[in-house]
């Protein structure tokens, strides 16, 4: 079996197929921009949920949980806990002030991060704003 | 040695190997608190353990891609290195920066932290593999471009061969991807969909142009098959790897509030990811076996198998399992997906710059390969952290498994915490591979100074 | 040939036929202009028989679902 | 029907990177297909309707534009093995022209929907419609380039190696061959 087989076309479809799908991946970045207004939620971002996705970033909930089903997978799903507690800001709150200084023994528990009261009540606006994107319809039930 | 400027990647071989053992303990520190709820807590929580985990694991894969370019750059461009002097100050700007983050995050709480390193100004901090502070990302920023400067000057200024070139394109592909970890929108959708581009186009982009471009001038090397035919190879596979990459970057887009159309785009190229990882290893496999010399250095030989093999193992079939929309409804965020990241990492990029060091660091030191009993020992130590990762990577997929059904499939699903429980057995299993893991290393850090009669010149098949 | 072909599979599809023969129908002509264009045009009849095959193989695999879902 | 020299030993018509990327797209058309076999099996309603909107005489002129200008590409490289490089400039040519009317025809379809307000999130059939004529509209695009690329370097005074030209046609007919099941699939079944 005899074939030919050069160095240059290989290097064409190289540079011609990344020149290619790049386009491709823009094209579709666009038209997803134009779509998200629809579905991810963003009409209900006020500076609340701003401050909210602050406290959340600043305090590395992240290395524990999952959002949306990224993260790190110690502990539980947030994307849909104000779903989960019931439709409650106020559990959510309630939930996180009550977290013991010095752990539970034996057991996982979550930090407490003192955080104050208009910090809590950002958070718990930003876990509801982000229960609200629409995620087709995932995670697939309440425990996420 | 060819070029005396080789020597600065020395340096940034030290500290990758350095940065790798830290990352291991606290991959053990994390791995006992997924069993012991309340190992040194307060005092390093889970998350911070894992920031350093993560980090760790990130920078010193960039010193050893840093290092691989510094060694491998002035040999493939017949010249010195353009300045050794920046490589080297970089070097020590890098690890002071990269041991004040993580000295950082071991003794500062981390919202002490952000507001030390006036996160206010500009918030980019708190997302999954970003948590650097602001500012150390825009020492990153400048690390990285003095380091491209440096390298970019040296190939264009000399011999251009298609493993500068690739190795240029990949490096430089990482620099510019990264700088969309400095957007950081409200908007959580848009957010995510920016974060991806600087996680799956380095990990599942132009990561792989460096690792295709590492592999290539090492089997140049060590097989002394023409460099036309790895080249022209080097080139279909990473064409394939950014065919179906880029738009394999939908697996990301399922569930995060971006249009359902992603589904079926993301698992379609998705699907074909593994397409280039079994090239890869076919590839790597026939230049070893169409070899015209026998490489004194078994080792850097058996390194560079392992890794055409554990990345299309980790990467290709592991990845492949969870990537098709209907799966993912059910893996998404669990310990599958914990799984495919240690085998990818490990197999990809972590054995890739093992293979570039098991190479370079010999001829560094005036030999062609190190001696035979340290060669002994450096396969030891290969088998032992392969195989006990593919023991990590199967208890952590047993795990996975079974959270997904008790907490996702069933029509009872359990809460979180007690599916936790439930799964334990797996976590102590994986703790303990993870302990024989650790062996494996100490004894690869044992294996530069074993003591032994020398390995010989290399010899025509 | 292929012009011929191609107004046939229109013809089948216009025509509001309903039942799976026309379906049946229309695969084998996709099939015809398939393997027209891959033997001719493409040039693989004086190929190694791998690509010959892998390129066949693929169409009658996309010919081969199109027909099962028009008989399911 | 056409008559190329035939060899005698058994070879790959182009170059082999090339054939590995023509697999690819191969599989990822494939793929698509019967992804949208098995989708187009779960909602017969909803494609039948989004089936009845599309125009089913411009995507016939349009098949026909493909394969006159495949048909073209191999004259032009009868042309070129023979060693008449201007007259395989001109066959090139043509073919790209006719490329460059499909990709017209195409896109006044496409421009018609938009306008519509059809995107594709608007529903399954459209998803697939327009992911799959726009996926194949870029190939195209791509094809026609390579097509006045070689047409351009047959005028020069260095013309194309038959590799080269090999390589071309196998894209383009690859294209051609991923349309000749695309439009029955998507416009007729």
């Amino acid at each position: 079996m005899s074939e030919v087989f050069t160095k240059s076309m290989a290097r064409n479809i190289y540079y011609g197929g990344s020149v290619f799908f790049i386009l491709l991946f823009l094209a579709l970045t666009f038209d997803t921009m134009g779509t998200l207004p629809e579905q991810d939620n963003r009409a209900a971002i006020t500076p609340q949920v701003a401050l909210g996705k602050k406290v959340w970033e600043e305090n590395n909930c992240i290395g524990c949980h999952t959002l949306l089903g990224e993260g790190a997978y110690f502990a539980p799903e947030l994307g849909n806990v104000y779903k989960r507690f019931g439709n409650s800001t106020e559990a959510i709150k309630a939930f996180i002030k009550s977290r013991p200084v010095n752990g539970v023994p034996g057991r996982r528990s979550m930090p407490q991060f003192n955080l104050t009261e208009e910090e809590l009540e950002a958070i718990a606006q930003f876990l509801k704003y982000s229960s609200e994107i629409d995620t087709q319809d995932w995670p697939p039930n309440i425990q996420g | 040695m060819k070029y005396a400027s080789q020597a600065v990647s020395k340096l940034y071989f030290m500290a990758a190997i350095g940065l790798f053992v830290g990352q291991i303990l606290f991959g053990l520190i994390l791995g006992l608190q997924y069993v012991i709820g309340d190992f040194l807590f307060p005092a390093i929580p889970f998350n911070v353990a894992r920031m350093v985990h993560t980090n760790l694991l990130i920078v010193w894969l960039l010193f050893g891609f840093m290092g691989a370019a510094y060694y491998l750059v002035p040999e493939e461009a017949e010249r010195e290195l353009y300045s050794p002097k920046l490589a080297v100050a970089l070097f020590w700007i890098f690890l002071v920066a990269g041991a004040l983050t993580i000295l950082g995050y071991l003794l500062v709480p981390y919202a002490g932290l952000a507001k030390m390193t006036g996160n206010d100004l500009l918030p980019t901090m708190g997302r999954e593999f970003l948590e650097q502070p602001t500012i150390t990302k825009i020492g990153i920023v400048v690390v990285a471009l003095g380091f491209l400067y440096n390298v970019g000057m040296t190939i264009l200024t000399g011999r251009k061969t298609v493993i500068t070139m690739v190795l240029l394109t990949g490096l430089t592909g990482l620099a510019v991807l990264f700088l969309f970890s400095f957007y950081n929108p409200v908007n959580l959708v848009l957010d995510k969909y920016y974060w991806w581009w600087v996680v799956h186009l380095w990990v599942e982009g132009v990561w792989e142009l460096i690792l295709g471009s590492i592999l290539a001038f090492v089997l140049i090397k060590v097989t002394g098959v023409d460099r036309e035919v790895i080249e022209k190879w080097l080139y279909v596979i990473i064409a394939m790897t950014l065919i179906t990459g880029i738009i394999g970057t939908g697996h990301h887009y399922f569930w995060i509030g971006t249009p359902g159309y992603w589904q079926w785009l993301g698992s379609v190229f998705s699907a074909l990811e593994p397409i280039p990882f079994f090239m890869m290893t076919v590839f790597a496999f026939n230049m070893v076996n169409k070899r015209r010399l026998n490489h004194p250095n078994k080792a850097a030989v058996l390194w560079a198998e392992g890794t055409a093999v554990m990345a299309f193992l980790g990467a290709g079939v592991w990845g492949f399992m969870h990537t098709l929309a209907p799966v993912n409804y059910y893996t998404h965020g669990t310990q599958i997906t914990a799984a495919h990241g240690h085998m990818a990492f490990y197999g990809a990029y972590v054995m890739i710059v093992l293979t570039i060091i098991s190479y370079a660091w010999p001829i560094m030191r005036g030999e062609k390969a190190a001696n035979k009993r340290a060669q002994v020992v450096e396969m030891w130590s290969f088998w032992l952290m392969t195989v006990s990762m593919v023991f990590i990577t199967l208890f952590l997929t047993g795990a996975g498994v079974l959270q997904t059904w008790l907490q996702r499939y069933t029509d009872t699903p359990l809460p979180f915490m007690e599916v936790q429980a439930k799964i334990a057995p797996f976590y102590w299993m994986r703790e303990v591979a993870g302990l024989v893991f650790m062996i494996g290393l100490v004894l690869y850090v044992y294996s530069f100074f074993a003591k032994g009669e020398s390995a010989g010149d290399a010899t025509p098949v | 040939m292929l012009v011929v072909l191609t107004f046939l599979n229109v013809l089948l599809g216009t025509r509001g036929y309903a039942g799976s023969w026309v379906q049946l129908l229309t695969v084998l002509l996709i099939w015809a202009k398939g393997s027209l264009i891959i033997e001719f045009f493409m040039h693989l009849h004086t190929a190694p028989a791998f690509w010959r095959g892998m390129v066949h193989g693929w169409l009658a695999v996309v010919c081969a679902g199109i027909a099962g879902v028009a008989v399911w | 029907m056409l008559s190329i020299p035939s060899r005698s030993q058994p070879q790959l018509p182009g170059d082999l990177a090339v054939w590995v990327l023509i697999l690819a797209e191969l599989l990822v058309f494939g793929v698509f297909f019967l992804a949208y076999v098995a989708a187009f099996h779960g909602h017969v309603a909803l494609f039948r309707a989004g089936q009845a909107t599309l125009s089913i005489p411009a995507a016939t002129f349009n098949t026909l534009a493909l394969i006159t200008a495949s048909a073209l590409v191999v004259q032009a490289i009868v042309a070129l093995q023979a060693g008449h490089t201007r007259k395989a400039g001109w066959w090139f040519a043509g073919a790209a022209v006719l490329g460059l009317l499909f990709l017209l025809n195409k896109w006044l379809e496409l421009h018609h929907h938009m306008q519509a307000g059809i995107s594709l999130s608007t529903s399954l059939f459209y998803m697939f419609y327009l992911g799959l004529v726009f996926f194949h509209f870029m190939h195209v695009l791509a094809g026609v380039l390579i097509l006045a690329w070689m047409s351009r370097r047959c005028f020069q005074p260095r013309p194309p190696g038959m590799n080269a030209a090999w390589s071309a046609g196998a894209y383009w007919h690859m294209v051609d061959l991923v349309w000749v099941v695309l439009f029955p699939l998507v416009y007729l079944l």
